[in-house]
């Protein structure tokens, strides 16, 4: 007892002297700043990096395109990016040396969903605004009401439930199944989302084998082999990057592709990389409303500028964590924007800006989207089929549907993965006319 | 060198770092907590055994901190469960172990912390997977405090628990058993020959290692409030036996001084060179070992004795 | 029946994969003593060299050929540079230092790796589509993984044990490793076997990773991947035994691909219970010699 | 006639094709000091080992004070009384050289005391005087890998002795020093011992210093004890002369 009392003493005796210190900064920022600095977490380093640095990539052309703008209300931007590889110990450090030693006004946090989980209650306490660009598990805003926090993009629900309602609109008839998933979070979310809604929607599908290979495998031969021996009807596989391309060649130089239905939920970010070895037919997905032949926005100048700029810059062509970043750059601009106006042209608090953000309806290179009230964006879910065609050294998708956010998405209030047990056959008829590919 | 007004003036300095920049009060907890960590391996170092997995421990304690935090509302009680999960897996661990030195100790350490880790990832259920699990900030001293007061609560925990444990941990080494350490990584032998379990003397220091980086993952743990399957990786327990040569073992500051130096080096490097900060930190230990194979606290050392001579 | 014969195949194919990584970090730990963590970025750096390779000359026909040449160029460049700029340097130091200086050399070719191959994932599989696909059953194999992986790894497991225990450069490295103080009694320059032996330690590694490069996507951290599990090889296997890490290769890929059909959720932890289970019935590994010390 | 305090009997020990120990069969006695002699490979530091327990026979008995101590371990039998020291001695390097001292006294003491620290103003004098004794009282404060061989060994008998045994094994005391500081040594290690009162055995190959400071000589050969009894009498058998100490001399 006394022990803790000693302990007490010390923690006020410390928290006295430090108070002078540590009173908060800038108590109201109404004033416009000289510039808008907005902190950035993506991975730059680790297996990761293959969307990280994309994203990076996309946030450092499209800044310097909208400074060339004037900037965001006329305030010039700057951004500095932090690695989240190192871990979520590493990334609360960076971001609060951001909000409080660099001063940054927004954060835009992060790829992995571990770091979301962890940044959205330190946005609280920081009173941050920050804006989660890229995570998918739909646990933020399920499990939590973040007032500084808000995503610009659709979570994993949507990601999943389109994919499936494709699958079952092209193979109704589908009777097994086998899935082949990294090792991890995702991996695990993913699946369940899939079976649960499979399950709801056509009871009966056999699942015949669930191979979680541990994450950042660079080798799927075994599981291959089992899939060859299994031969069901269809293999899903939420896999990603370098695990993705890998698993992708394996399978075709061993004939997979022949035997199953391939569906592939991530598979756009793939599809330049592994070329044509990607055959015909294979079901893929964006995460999201986006792709650089996105069959409305493809002829607006706004989509072209940005791919040409982009692969004149990076030598590729941007795939789905570009678009990501630019979702959030353009929200960002969007509330900064509407926050302004609201606010009869004065630059807003940090707490109008995120007022701002929640029921925002904001252009981006693709399309149109919304924040929801509770933070969650809601965005289409396009989904394809890919077609090679003489234009593309790679596949490009054929029979998009872009399902609505009216579909896939669970409303307010409601789990995810509760919600999709609820799934029916109607929703699968309900799915918009398909797109074909145009050159 | 005096190392307890060592101590002191660092302390007094970390804190008015802290209070001058808020940013580094987190930061500079992790320091110390890390540090607790450090000073187990420096411990295990003295009898020349070097564990590549006692992020293991720290995993322990960090976990053992959100599983039980819907049940407990104190942060002291969590860091006690958090030591006391720890040190009942390495006197169960360490039994084992013991038995072995060199490469197979660090491997056989490995091999825990890596099974631990796949756990933590495979059981998605129960730990959540590599999303982690989030805790709820929990009262410190009897007291709901604010997050700041929350902060500075846990920076005052960590400095004194760093401060009894250096003390506590170089009494502990000047005991026979303490002294045997380095006498096993030099005559193990000799050591049976006086009659003396080599074993023992490494399984007692096993389990004090054990339980200082339990502690220093329930510090974590109530730092960051976020625990992740990350915290048990091999590059982890790799981090730990990189910081205490950065510090150097001689002397109980080198564990704290090491991770101090390490975490602000990351972050400046992070900082200034976002693709290449882990070059940096490759370059800056490969100097200390080549250059100062003593660590910083030898750095110190040599400099304080050069000092006194030219008086 | 025939997934027991499935099960066999894929295990011996990954353990082709893993020896070859492990072999070299066997020999080197052996001869050396130092446990060097950057075996990995060799492994991976020699991956990316092949790729790169197999790309600049284009036509698959050498596509084989550049791969054995992309892992002589890493070995000889890198293995000497490492050992004589580095390594030389902190022979009289304690291990722990030595396998500190391996594990910021880790951390810097890390980075390196970043910096000269970028962070898009590559992919070279031009050698794997020269040698086609083999049929078992009604299963596709490719010809690469199933027959030239194993035959190299085989090869590579009789050529250096002949070199070891045939030719008189082989038995001096063996004389070292024994007994490095005895060796150098009878006139033996240790300096000259660590630089030979580290050389081809490297040598292996780049020649894993070379092999390895057409059949799978090389991505910022593939050397990490590695070289855990070939650590838990070279400790299972018994101190600098190539025969050992053979063995302890085929045991962690038939475990794994067993464990793949029948237990799939122990995959990941079987190569570590494989070590825990084999130090516990011998202390010094599965080929290793529990030597009394001399007193 | 003084009572055996070690009895080994019908002893055999095998490695591979080699007998280190043949069926052996000796008693120490109580205060005495006892040398073995013999060539290289006659498997006496063998039967050190085994009464150290760091060997097993595969054949014979060890009892010590009447007790059976055969299948004990190394630490129990140092317990019951039986020390040794090393042909190369095995010291603590990174130790000073009172703090060697002071590591084996508290082997006998409270070693696993958690808080008393192992140079307690008791302890420390008890070690000097023990140096003292074995004139190493000047280099109390040196690191042991700083000494030269002589002290070394010294050393290495005086941490063995620091544990107050009844017996007191010691292998090649003098082995690895200039002759001339061989019996520098031994003036130095058999009376403080005699002082101790602790019975002694050790090997050796040196016929002067066995001579004198043996009281009785056993004499190895091949895994056997070839003769067996007083100093003077065994050394002057003329086929130990021819067998083993003649070989001896070729040897050297």
């Amino acid at each position: 007892m006394t022990q803790t009392t000693r302990r007490q003493l010390t923690a006020f005796a410390l928290a006295t002297l430090a108070a002078p210190w540590i009173l908060p900064r800038r108590a109201l920022g109404q004033q416009k700043p000289s510039e808008l600095r907005i902190g950035i977490s993506t991975f730059l380093s680790g297996p990761a990096s293959v969307f990280g640095v994309p994203g990076r990539n996309a946030a450092e052309l499209l800044i310097e395109q909208m400074n060339a703008r004037g900037g965001i209300a006329g305030v010039p931007i700057k951004a500095l990016v932090i690695d989240e590889a190192p871990g979520v110990n590493f990334l609360l450090g960076e971001c609060r040396r951001l909000a409080q030693n660099e001063n940054v006004d927004v954060m835009l946090a992060s790829i992995s969903s571990a770091s979301c989980l962890a940044v959205a209650p330190l946005a609280e306490e920081l009173r941050l605004p920050n804006i989660m660009w890229d995570c998918g598990t739909q646990r933020i805003f399920e499990e939590g009401t973040w007032r500084y926090s808000v995503r610009t993009q659709a979570n994993a629900v949507p990601e999943i439930v389109a994919p499936l309602l494709y699958l079952l609109k092209v193979r109704p008839d589908v009777q097994t199944i086998a899935v082949v998933n990294q090792d991890y979070a995702w991996g695990r979310d993913s699946w369940a989302i899939f079976k649960t809604a499979l399950e709801a929607i056509k009871p009966g599908v056999r699942i015949v084998a669930e191979l979680f290979p541990k994450f950042g495998a660079t080798d799927f031969s075994t599981e291959i082999t089992r899939l060859q021996a299994l031969r069901p009807d269809v293999v899903f596989s939420t896999s990603w990057g370098g695990e993705l391309d890998t698993f992708i060649r394996q399978a075709a130089e061993r004939r997979l592709f022949e035997r199953s239905l391939f569906v592939l939920p991530l598979a756009e970010s793939s599809l330049e990389r592994v070329g044509k070895t990607l055959p015909e037919g294979v079901i893929v997905g964006a995460r999201g409303d986006h792709w650089f032949l996105h069959p409305i926005a493809k002829d607006t100048e706004k989509l072209k500028t940005f791919v040409s700029e982009y692969r004149k810059r990076y030598g590729h062509y941007p795939i789905y964590p570009t678009f990501h970043m630019a979702q959030a750059l353009f929200a960002l601009e969007a509330a900064y924007t509407r926050a302004i106006a609201a606010n009869g042209g004065v630059w807003p608090s940090r707490e109008q800006l995120m007022d701002n953000l929640r029921g925002l309806e904001f252009d981006h290179l693709t399309g149109r989207m919304k924040i929801r009230e509770d933070g969650q964006g809601l965005e289409p879910m396009l989904i394809g089929v890919t077609k090679h065609v003489p234009e593309f050294p790679f596949p490009v998708l054929d029979h998009m549907v872009l399902f609505p956010p009216e579909l896939t998405m669970n409303p307010i209030g409601t789990k995810g993965l509760e919600w999709v047990k609820g799934l029916t056959m109607d929703m699968v008829a309900k799915a918009p006319a398909p797109i074909p590919y145009r050159a | 060198m005096p190392t307890r007004l060592f101590a002191l003036v660092g302390m007094a300095l970390l804190l008015a770092l802290a209070a001058l920049q808020p940013w580094l009060r987190f930061v500079l907890t992790l320091a110390l907590a890390t540090g607790l960590a450090v000073l187990g391996i420096a411990v295990l170092l003295r009898a020349g055994q070097v564990s590549f997995g006692h992020a293991l421990y720290v995993a322990i304690g960090a976990y053992t901190v959100a599983f039980a935090r819907p049940l407990v509302g104190e942060a002291l009680a969590l860091l006690a469960l958090a030591v006391l999960a720890a040190s009942a897996s390495g006197l169960v661990i360490g039994l084992f172990v013991s038995r072995y030195r060199d490469i197979f100790f660090g491997m056989l350490n490995l091999a825990f912390s890596m099974v631990l880790y796949s756990l933590l990832e495979k059981l998605y259920w129960l730990t959540r997977g590599t999303d982690g699990i989030r805790i709820a900030r929990p009262d410190l001293f009897g007291f709901a405090l604010s997050a700041r007061d929350y902060e500075w609560g846990l920076f005052a925990l960590a400095a004194v628990f760093a401060l009894t444990s250096g003390a506590l941990v170089a009494r502990y080494l000047l005991t026979p058993a303490g002294q045997a350490l380095s006498a096993l990584k030099t005559g193990e032998t000799r050591l049976e020959f006086l009659g003396i379990s080599a074993r023992r003397v490494l399984y007692q220091a096993y389990c004090v290692s054990a339980a200082l980086a339990g502690l220093a993952g329930g510090l974590i743990a109530l730092a960051t409030l976020h625990v992740t399957p990350l915290l048990a990786y091999w590059t982890h327990s790799g981090e730990l036996v990189f910081v205490a040569i950065l510090g150097g073992t001689a002397n109980m500051l080198g564990p704290f001084l090491g991770a101090i130096v390490f975490e602000l080096v990351r972050v400046y490097a992070a900082a200034a060179f976002p693709d290449a900060w882990q070059m940096i930190l490759g370059l800056v230990l490969l100097v200390i070992v080549l250059a100062a194979a003593r660590g910083l606290v030898g750095v110190i050392e040599d400099a304080w004795m050069r000092a006194r001579r030219s008086k | 029946m025939q997934l027991l014969l499935l099960a066999v195949l894929d295990g011996l194919a990954y353990a082709a994969q893993l020896f070859m990584v492990a072999v070299g970090l066997t020999l080197v730990f052996g001869v050396l003593k130092i446990l060097n963590v950057a075996h990995g970025s060799l492994f991976a750096i020699g991956a990316y060299t092949a790729s790169t390779l197999v790309g600049l000359i284009g036509t698959p026909d050498l596509s084989l050929i550049a791969l054995a040449l992309a892992a002589l160029a890493v070995g000889a460049v890198a293995g000497p540079l490492i050992e004589r700029g580095l390594l030389a340097r902190i022979y009289d130091k304690e291990h722990v230092l030595q396998l500190l200086v391996t594990f910021a050399l880790f951390m810097i070719l890390e980075d390196v790796q970043k910096l000269l191959w970028g962070v898009k994932p590559l992919f070279e599989d031009a050698p794997v589509r020269l040698l086609g696909p083999i049929v078992v059953g009604d299963i596709y194999y490719t010809a690469y993984q199933l027959v030239l992986m194993p035959s190299v790894a085989a090869a590579s497991l009789l050529i250096l044990v002949w070199f070891l225990r045939r030719t008189l450069l082989g038995r001096t490295i063996l004389a070292v490793t024994h007994d490095r103080e005895a060796a150098q009694a009878i006139g033996i320059d240790a300096r000259r076997v660590y630089l030979l032996a580290f050389t081809i330690g490297a040598g292996l590694a780049a020649l894993g990773g070379a092999l390895a490069a057409p059949t799978t996507s090389l991505v910022p951290g593939i050397g990490v991947q590695m070289i855990v599990l070939s650590f838990a090889v070279v400790a299972t296997a018994g101190l600098g035994q190539i025969e050992g890490a053979a063995v302890t290769a085929l045991l962690i890929g038939l475990g794994r691909s067993f464990a793949v059909y029948f237990a799939p959720e122990l995959e990941v932890v079987v190569p570590y219970l494989l070590m825990v289970a084999v130090l516990l019935v011998r202390p010094e590994g599965l080929f290793g010699r529990s030597e009394l010390r001399r007193i | 006639m003084s009572r055996a305090i070690l009895r080994a009997r019908g002893l055999v020990l095998a490695f591979g094709g080699v007998r280190a120990a043949d069926g052996i069969d000796l008693d120490v006695l109580e205060g005495e000091v006892l040398a073995i002699i013999g060539p290289n490979g006659a498997g006496k530091t063998t039967f050190l080992n085994m009464v150290t327990g760091y060997l097993k026979p595969q054949a014979g008995s060890i009892q010590f004070a009447d007790r059976e101590i055969t299948r004990l371990s190394p630490r129990r039998i140092v317990r019951l009384g039986i020390a040794r020291s090393f042909q190369i001695p095995q010291l603590f390097r990174e130790h000073s050289v009172l703090a060697n001292i002071a590591l084996a006294l508290a082997a006998g003491g409270d070693f696993w005391s958690p808080h008393r620290p192992l140079l307690t103003t008791a302890r420390e004098t008890e070690a000097q005087a023990l140096l003292q004794r074995f004139g190493l009282a000047d280099l109390a404060q040196q690191r042991a890998d700083a000494l030269d061989e002589g002290a070394r060994k010294l050393l290495d008998v005086a941490m063995a002795a620091a544990l107050a045994p009844r017996l007191l094994l010691m292998d090649e005391p003098t082995s690895g020093v200039a002759t001339a500081q061989k019996h520098a040594i031994m003036d130095r290690l058999i009376p403080a011992l005699r002082q101790q009162g602790v019975t002694v055995v050790f090997v050796e190959h040196d016929m002067e210093v066995v001579a004198r400071y043996a009281d009785r000589v056993a004499v190895w050969s091949q895994g056997k004890i070839l003769a067996e009894g007083p100093a003077g009498d065994v050394l002057a058998d003329p086929t130990v002369r021819r067998d083993v100490i003649g070989l001896e001399g070729a040897a050297c």
